[in-house]
């Protein structure tokens, strides 16, 4: 036994070596524009941060801010859809230069990436049930199935608090359509895509509430690599990132995709343009 | 020990596959402790008369009875004929996952619910019957030709049957292990088995058979008593025959 | 326990080789719970489907066209469309047409959950494949030891138990051992609906712990070692059964 | 240890075995069965389309329009799933060729190697080796001043060459192996080199044997395909989920996954046929 082990690793050694030399990259900037293109992970399955319209392509309020930055660099665009589960993973493997995919500004994530302040967005945690499951308060999940998404990082807070019986999926849409089908009670999410898928006026989900109260409020961030963050490419963002506040450029995007107004955009409006 | 007693009548019996008529118009009585032989050219339907017996193929025409069971009965009990009639294979047929001995003892043990100890003592002896003792524990794959042939017979006899079925059994073995078997036969057509034999031994079927039946084409062309039939055949295709193979 | 947690630690801490399964209460228990799913999934799916494959094979031997053609579309069907497809085909569209029922809180809830309905589906597929294996191996016991058995007084059934089956299971035997082996590593799809198995347990540990790379290792080397020791059983039990001077 | 290889050959799925002719004759019986089985499809399928429509009695736009409008882009990303089994298999195969090589040469530590390389991705599961590609390949290669970008899709191709590669390799070995060592012999005497022989004589007797088996695997491999939706890229099965949030409505759940089934199936049953009927062909031959 020991012997094969040893044989295996000695196999894939020269997969493994492959595998571990990931090049770091020196000036993002000039690599960017050298490509032509920006690489940005997005989310394709968040409506309306980043969503697939009927053709297929991938629109929402996320992508507008990446196309304000491929705009500024003077280069295209290419989106890779990402999930939760491997959004950071991409980024610091180099597949990513950028990511923009609702992503929650944590301590704990802070070490692996560099997010990029002020903050473009905040959310909260709750619950998209329907109005049959009766829910109150977050003790009501207790024991009951929620389904949630791989990689969301109250999956492990709720559960630790609350003690539902979570069915994580891989993607969104397979958690919305367990929803749907009656395979849990809710959904954990981020209150700003209840919110607004509530208030979106569809007739699906007209038997859908929001029951809870919101709760560990997060700020989302866009994310650079951590040796860009303090380089010229996460300087180029976060001077962005000011600018969309002060313009009130950020205001506006929410309007335009149906969000509701939130008290954070709102606030740092008037912080940021002195007004 | 021949008597007078038919033990198996085969009445006009037709058989057919599809369009081929493989037998036609058959008709031959066995009496109880006789021998016979059915000899001819291969094909000629004498596999299939031995099948039709033991109700391993159904008659389309004619009559088959044997000790008084009507084989061609709708309700036929296929389980008291086949108490009754013992069949020994060309290809030995032994089951390879027994051993020898299980081998003999499995049907009146599964099949006839026979006490299990008692059936093992009549294995044993008809293991020493056919002079495989030594071999009770072996598995058939490790047996020659002829030593799974015995066996073979060995398990037939297990049943207690009335009336031996033999369809070319020596036909797939070699000249050596072939004495064994035709030994063993003749030790049981001579302690008074009715023996049916399907064969191209001359020298055997003239040597133990009490009748000579001689087929082609799916009809008995001729038979008799062995000294007179291959002494005066009457018939030009059984001369030709019989010309060929001696 | 102690000495080989602390051990972990100081590979994390000096060299980054982040292995919090080894020193890590809840993400160790997380991965336990993981690997036993894993391991109950398997041994009940593989019951299921030989159960499966044992009905559909006879089924193919009856004398009715219509149930035979039955089994023949479902085998068909199971084998040549994408188990993922399939298991989402029931937890999702399936599970919607069953009738709810009513759980302790009042809420309807449907009838079977995702761990059912990944035993269901996989436990399908693989039965479709052993309806073949089983089918093959009793197509490969001839016809003359059936007719001798027949010969022998045995009835029908009787053959079949006493002499097909036996000696079409030895047939059958590696085949069946490289589908069941096949079903192990087919659990791995139930991540895909969120049943808390080996994966799903090694996909929470590092979006959370963010070491994808050392977990990586771990799942891999875990799944060679669960098949390597379901190879070895079904090893041992076709050498268990094999007949001297008889080759299958 | 030797438990992994052995008799077993296949783990990851079974060669399609099939009875012989015995039963239903050869090609007519073939004919008759597909259409059975074509026949029995149908039944099924519109028996629970029936149930759907049944369940949720107030149709809003009927579900035969919603499925239709769906079909381009569902399709488009069956196009997709193609074109990343056809690249994997392309792909998984020339490794593949290469370990099987491997485990015949004549030295120990590079037979020892394929070996082991051999079982090991045999006998991972393919979501795992998937998930171990996207993660843990970079996202570029560097040879000498060479820079090879690589994007996911073709880290999700690698991913399921993998297991490919390790099957072919298996397949390889087993085809070379079925020639009886009379061949090796008889060239050897004829003063054959080992090359020669290897490739004038024993592979192109090996590869008749081989194709049935390959062609499995490639069915399976596009069965697989599916996989890549796991970790994130897009393709039929993607698309269809995204479809079914969009429109929210339970009672399409059966028909778009049943209608997702059915594409693979058109694709993989044919193949599962021909891959029989060559079986059978070279048997004769054989």
């Amino acid at each position: 036994m020991k012997s094969i082990l040893t044989g295996i690793m000695a196999a894939l050694g020269l997969f493994a070596g492959v595998a571990t030399t990931i090049a770091q990259t020196p000036d993002t900037i000039a690599q960017i524009k050298q490509r032509g293109t920006i690489v940005v992970g997005v989310k394709n399955d968040y409506k309306p941060w980043g969503f697939l319209d009927p053709s297929g392509k991938i629109v929402g309020m996320e992508i507008d801010l990446v196309d304000e930055i491929a705009k500024k660099l003077g280069v295209k665009v290419e989106l890779i859809p990402v999930t939760a589960a491997n959004r950071m993973e991409f980024l610091n493997q180099g597949r990513t230069d950028l990511v923009i995919a609702t992503m929650g500004d944590t301590e704990a994530r802070r070490k692996v990436v560099g997010m990029i302040e002020p903050n473009y967005y905040a959310g909260a945690t709750n619950v998209l049930a329907p109005k049959s499951a009766n829910l109150k308060k977050w003790e009501d999940l207790k024991d009951r199935k929620v389904c949630a998404v791989q990689g969301a990082y109250y999956n492990r807070r709720v559960t630790q608090l609350y003690q539902p019986e979570l069915i994580v999926f891989p993607a969104v849409p397979d958690a919305l359509n367990a929803l749907i089908g009656g395979n849990c009670i809710a959904f954990l999410f981020d209150d700003t895509l209840i919110v607004s898928t509530l208030a979106g006026g569809d007739q699906k989900w007209a038997g859908y509430e929001m029951p809870l109260t919101s709760e560990d409020p997060q700020l989302w961030a866009i994310g650079v690599r951590l040796t860009d963050l303090d380089a010229p490419f996460g300087k180029l963002i976060k001077e962005m990132s000011v600018d969309w506040h002060k313009s009130g450029k950020l205001l506006e995007l929410e309007k335009k995709w149906g969000i509701k107004s939130s008290p954070y955009l709102v606030e740092q409006n008037k912080k940021l343009s002195g007004s | 020990m021949t008597t007078t007693q038919p033990i198996v009548v085969i009445e006009n019996v037709e058989k057919r596959f599809g369009a081929l008529v493989v037998l036609k118009d058959v008709s031959l009585t066995v009496k109880r402790g006789e021998t016979i032989c059915i000899i001819g050219p291969s094909g000629s339907g004498k596999s299939t008369l031995l099948r039709c017996i033991n109700a391993l193929a159904p008659i389309d025409k004619g009559q088959i009875t044997v000790d008084g069971i009507a084989v061609n009965d709708p309700a036929l009990d296929k389980l008291a004929l086949r108490r009754r009639v013992g069949v020994v294979f060309q290809q030995y047929n032994l089951f390879p996952h027994k051993t020898a001995l299980q081998n003999i003892m499995m049907a009146p043990v599964q099949v006839l619910k026979e006490d299990k100890v008692e059936v093992e003592a009549r294995a044993r002896r008809l293991l020493a019957k056919v002079k495989l003792s030594e071999k009770a524990d072996v598995y058939p794959g490790e047996l020659s030709g002829g030593q799974q042939q015995r066996v073979a017979i060995a398990r037939s006899l297990a049943m207690n049957p009335k009336v031996m079925l033999f369809d070319e059994v020596t036909a797939a073995l070699d000249p050596e292990t072939k004495k064994e078997v035709l030994h063993t036969i003749r030790e049981l057509a001579t302690e008074g088995m009715t023996c049916v034999l399907v064969t191209h031994e001359m020298g055997f079927a003239r040597e133990v058979a009490d009748h000579i039946y001689f087929t082609d084409g799916g009809v008995i062309v001729e038979h008799g008593p062995p000294a007179e039939f291959f002494a005066r055949a009457k018939e030009e295709r059984t001369r030709a025959f019989l010309e060929q193979v001696l | 326990m102690q000495p080989v947690a602390e051990f972990f630690r100081w590979l994390a801490d000096a060299h980054g080789i982040n292995l919090t399964i080894f020193y890590d209460s809840v993400d160790r228990s997380r991965f336990l719970t993981g690997l036993f799913t894993t391991i109950w999934l398997s041994i009940v799916c593989i019951f299921l489907s030989i159960l499966i494959g044992l009905t559909g094979a006879l089924i193919q031997g009856a004398h009715s066209p219509i149930p035979r053609a039955a089994v023949r579309s479902f085998v068909q069907f199971f084998r040549n469309t994408p188990p993922l497809v399939q298991l989402a085909f029931f937890y999702f569209a399936v599970s919607a047409l069953l009738p709810m029922v009513t759980d302790r809180h009042g809420v309807k809830v449907p009838l079977i959950d995702n761990v059912g309905w990944a035993i269901i589906s996989f436990s399908l597929f693989a039965g479709a494949f052993n309806v073949e294996i089983f089918r093959s191996g009793i197509e490969a016991v001839p016809k003359s030891t059936i007719e001798a058995a027949e010969a022998l007084g045995y009835t029908r059934v009787k053959a079949y138990l006493y002499i097909i089956m036996p000696l079409a299971f030895r047939v059958c035997l590696p085949a069946l051992g490289n589908n069941l082996v096949n079903l192990v590593k087919t659990t791995t799809l139930a991540y895909a609906i969120g049943v808390p198995e080996l994966l799903y347990a090694a996909a929470q540990i590092w979006s959370e712990v963010l070491n994808v790379r050392e977990m990586m290792w771990v799942l891999l080397f875990t799944y060679i070692i669960i098949v390597a020791v379901l190879v070895f059983v079904m090893h041992r039990w076709e050498r268990a059964l094999r007949i001297p001077g008889y080759s299958a | 240890m030797r438990t992994l290889s052995g008799t077993t050959d296949l783990p990851v799925l079974l060669p399609r075995r099939m009875p012989s002719a015995t039963e239903w004759g050869a090609a007519d019986g073939a004919r008759f069965f597909g259409s059975r089985t074509w026949l029995f499809l149908l039944l099924a399928m519109s028996a629970l389309s029936v149930a759907a429509q049944a369940s949720d009695a107030p149709a809003r736009a009927g579900i035969v329009e919603t499925v239709w409008k769906w079909m381009p882009l569902i399709s488009s990303g069956f196009l997709f799933n193609l074109l990343v089994s056809a690249a994997s298999m392309v792909l998984g195969t020339a490794l593949g060729v290469l370990l099987g090589l491997g485990q015949i040469s004549l030295h120990p530590s590079v037979r020892k190697a394929s070996w082991t390389l051999t079982q090991f991705f045999r006998n991972a599961p393919w979501l795992v080796l998937l998930f171990f590609a996207m993660f843990l390949l970079p996202f570029e290669l560097r040879i000498g001043g060479l820079v090879i970008p690589l994007p996911a899709w073709l880290k999700a191709i690698i991913g399921l060459s993998l297991p490919v590669m390790g099957n072919v390799a298996e397949i390889v070995r087993g085809g070379i192996r079925s020639i009886p060592t009379g061949q090796w012999e008889s060239a050897e005497s004829l003063a054959f080199s080992r090359m020669q022989i290897l490739w004038q004589i024993i592979i192109p007797q090996a590869v008749k044997r081989m194709i049935p088996p390959w062609m499995n695997l490639y069915a399976i491999l596009t069965m697989a395909t599916t996989l890549i939706s796991v970790v994130g890229i897009q393709d039929a099965m993607t698309l269809t989920r995204g479809a079914l949030v969009a429109e929210a409505r339970t009672d399409l759940y059966l028909p778009l996954y049943f209608m997702l089934l059915l594409m693979f199936f058109a694709y993989c049953y044919p193949i599962a046929r021909l891959t029989l009927m060559l079986e059978r062909r070279f048997a004769v031959n054989a």
